[in-house]
């Protein structure tokens, strides 16, 4: 059989994943308004408007890793309804850059769903966005979400299928993302100015989170996989 | 460099007393198959037999713990990628995206093993999908339709060997014939196919030899 | 018959199920060690100038450490020697699975140990310190690498998989770690391990930490010797288990082939 | 001793763990090794 370049895979994977979702809707229908509705139980839970200020960066990264999860166990179900995962395995089709493409689809959902926090955020927690912090905003939201679709691309592989293994996600997936929850609410809060935080502050959470990605990216290359057969 | 699969002459699948364990159940006991270049043979058995798990193991998914052997020519234990890219498998599940419509189906696995769209195309008409079903979602396709889609599939990814689960179940009597029709035709461009079936009447009609499957072995009967 | 009957009489000298005469030489003198530690600690040694008394539970807590992490040590180091070794031997991946349940085992004791200095130096059970966080989160992912462990799947697939997870962990600890100091160095001075752990140790307290140390290794030693037999047995018992089964199931069909 | 409760109680959970789980592996051991072949046991 001819050498198929890996980015054709990968990108086929990419594109497979976007159209299931513009035509099956599950992500925009379902799971981003729940993660709105987190938002609105936070507010419940937390009560007064100035802690809510002062605790929308971690509200906002807590909303996104729950609502990860769901995504992740949701792109997953796709691939196992049918048995497309399995008949890729049976027809030897490289795992890397299956991973790869569903990392990338993972990626561009989870910055929707971001976009979608930050403006609920605005609205319901009265946060405002200042000029200056706009790049370190964007920048952190996009490491960051390699880093966080690097590990739930990984272990959602794991889990798919097989029956019994969907809980273990949460258990796997919550404790390697937690840097990603340090990190990326501390840079947020300093983007937004938060609590007096300048925006240098923020820099160094960045590098962070550029590790982070970088390193999980990396190892999930390897281990996608192996974790993956059956 | 690969032999192409087409090329694939001799003994095709040569598997010896493979144990192939389902949890803790031994789906498979010991079972022994050997298959020729150009063969259409029929697994035949009652359910729970072990034939779906026998087929997974000639394809490469269902890893034995004991026995081995070779498929197309590449040890079962050692070189399951290269058995993996020569086989195509349609089970029970057909690996195809409800959600997206035949044309984009084929084109992803089209994608995924390097052909181009003309080879979608004709992957298509050789197994009779209707044209004007291209622009169908998968999900609203009867179980004969899919399962034609699957097996155009197979012709994209230009698999040599064609391991198929059930192939008729689901199918009405003129479902079966055009069936038996293209996998004829399939096996006349230089496919192998191994089938299984419970209706082993029926199915005699297609194959070319049969091998039966009980309790997790076989044994070679004429056909 | 005079062949046969000294080795008898060796087996049935030697310790019963998973023990063997070293490890039952290294069971008696972990357990004269660990018997020493807590007299030391308990009775014999002073109170700490600046810490008082829970200085005393150092002596129990710093070797638990110790274990723990070297536990997991082990456990990394034979996740990677499965995966990359050629041979791919089953006998590393049940030491690595022994070493996590170990790990975990300690990292639980470490974690209670900790907090209860913690209530007595700090006035808190908990402190969001580098060390500290980093340590529970290891533990919770540890939790999650034998939940691994247990899925089903054939002894050399759970080897693999885990073998993965193993490693996967070990690139985790390090950014957990960075994290959680970066974090908590914007908001405090300095960890507050760090400063209150500088005691004056003299002469007999570092001897007994040291014999603590080397207890908990022996202990670990002896854990991990008994542990990954007890697995090896339990992937016997399923071979044979299978073994039934094939027969059983060639019985079904009434085909005898031999 | 002052917060002896607190001390005394580290010392039970480490000795008290350490008990246990060598305890339990012990058992399971010697169970495990009444059903399992002597020459199937590679430290004999």
């Amino acid at each position: 059989m001819a050498e198929v370049s890996r980015l054709a895979i990968a990108r086929a994977m990419f594109v497979k994943d976007v159209r299931v979702e513009i035509r099956s809707r599950v992500v925009a229908h379902q799971i981003l308004p729940f993660a709105a509705l987190v938002m609105v139980l936070f507010a419940f839970a937390l009560d007064a408007t100035n802690v809510l200020t002062r605790v929308a960066p971690g509200l906002i990264w807590l909303a996104v890793l729950f609502s990860m999860i769901i995504i992740v166990q949701r792109t997953f179900a796709v691939e196992a309804t049918d048995g497309a995962l399995e008949a890729l395995q049976a027809a030897g089709v490289d795992p890397v850059p299956v991973y790869w493409g569903k990392w990338a689809a993972l990626v561009t959902q989870l910055l929707v769903l971001e976009l979608l926090l930050i403006v609920t955020a605005i609205v319901l927690y009265g946060i405002e966005v200042r000029a200056g912090g706009i790049v370190l905003l964007v920048t952190t939201a996009i490491s960051a979400t390699c880093g966080l679709a690097a590990v739930g691309t990984i272990y959602g592989g794991l889990a798919a299928g097989v029956s019994g293994r969907e809980t273990l996600l949460p258990l796997l997936v919550l404790p390697v993302a937690s840097p990603v929850l340090i990190g990326a609410t501390r840079a947020v809060e300093a983007a937004l100015g938060t609590g007096g935080t300048a925006i240098a502050e923020g820099w160094p959470w960045l590098g962070l989170l550029s590790v982070f990605a970088v390193a999980f990216g990396v190892g999930g290359s390897f281990a996608f996989g192996p974790l993956i057969e059956d | 460099m690969h032999p192409s699969p087409h090329d694939a002459t001799g003994t095709v699948i040569d598997l010896h007393d493979l144990v192939v364990v389902l949890g803790r159940y031994p789906a498979l006991a010991g079972a022994d198959l050997r298959v020729d270049a150009g063969e259409i043979v029929l697994l035949a058995g009652p359910n729970g037999a072990g034939k779906t798990t026998l087929l997974r193991a000639c394809a490469g998914l269902a890893r034995p713990v004991r026995g081995g052997g070779t498929v197309l020519g590449f040890d079962l234990n050692r070189e399951r990628d290269a058995i993996r890219s020569g086989v195509g498998l349609v089970g029970h599940r057909n690996g195809l995206y409800a959600d997206l419509t035949v044309e984009e189906n084929l084109q992803f696995w089209g994608a995924t093993a390097g052909a181009s769209r003309s080879d979608v195309a004709a992957a298509a008409t050789a197994m009779a999908v209707d044209g004007r079903l291209l622009t169908v979602p998968v999900g609203r396709l009867s179980a004969g339709q899919r399962r034609r889609v699957a097996l155009a599939v197979l012709v994209v990814r230009r698999a040599a060997l064609w391991l198929l689960d059930e192939p008729h179940a689901g199918l009405d009597a003129t479902g079966r014939d055009e069936l038996d029709q293209l996998l004829r035709r399939a096996a006349q461009a230089g496919a192998t196919v191994v089938f299984s079936s419970h209706e082993l009447d029926r199915a005699q009609l297609l194959a070319t030899r049969t091998v039966s499957v009980v309790a997790g072995r076989t044994e070679a009967t004429n056909g | 018959m005079t062949t046969i009957s000294p080795q008898r009489a060796e087996i049935s000298s030697l310790p019963r199920g998973t023990g063997t005469r070293a490890t039952r030489i290294i069971g008696i003198a972990t357990i004269v060690m660990i018997a020493w530690l807590a007299l030391f600690g308990l009775v014999l040694s002073p109170a700490d100038r600046d810490q008082g008394d829970s200085v005393r539970i150092m002596y129990v807590h710093v070797p638990s450490v110790w274990l723990a992490y070297l536990a997991f040590i082990v456990t990394a180091v034979c996740s990677a020697i499965h995966l990359f070794g050629k041979r791919h031997s089953l006998g590393v991946d049940r030491i690595a699975g022994a070493s996590a349940e170990i790990g975990v085992v300690f990292m639980a004791v470490t974690l209670a140990t900790g907090m209860l200095w913690g209530r007595i130096t700090w006035g808190v059970y908990w402190q969001w310190d580098a060390r500290l966080t980093t340590t529970a989160l290891l533990f919770v992912s540890y939790i999650g690498y034998l939940a691994v462990r247990g899925l089903d799947g054939t002894q050399q697939q759970r080897a693999r998989r885990s073998a993965v997870i193993g490693l996967l962990v070990v690139l985790e600890i390090p950014l957990v770690h960075w994290s959680v100091r970066l974090w908590r160095s914007l908001h405090q001075e300095a960890t507050v391990l760090g400063t209150d752990l500088d005691v004056s140790l003299d002469g007999l307290m570092l001897f007994s930490l040291f014999v603590g140390v080397i207890a908990f290794t022996l202990l670990f030693l002896w854990l991990v010797l008994h542990r990954s037999r007890t697995l090896t047995m339990i992937d016997l018992v399923g071979d044979r288990e299978l073994d039934r089964a094939v027969i059983a199931r060639r019985a079904e069909g009434g085909i005898d082939h031999a | 001793m002052r917060d002896a409760g607190f001390i005394f109680g580290s010392y039970l959970i480490t000795l008290g763990a350490i008990g246990a789980f060598a305890w339990r592996t012990i058992r399971v051991g010697r169970r495990l090794a009444d059903e399992v072949a002597e020459e199937d046991k590679p430290w004999r």
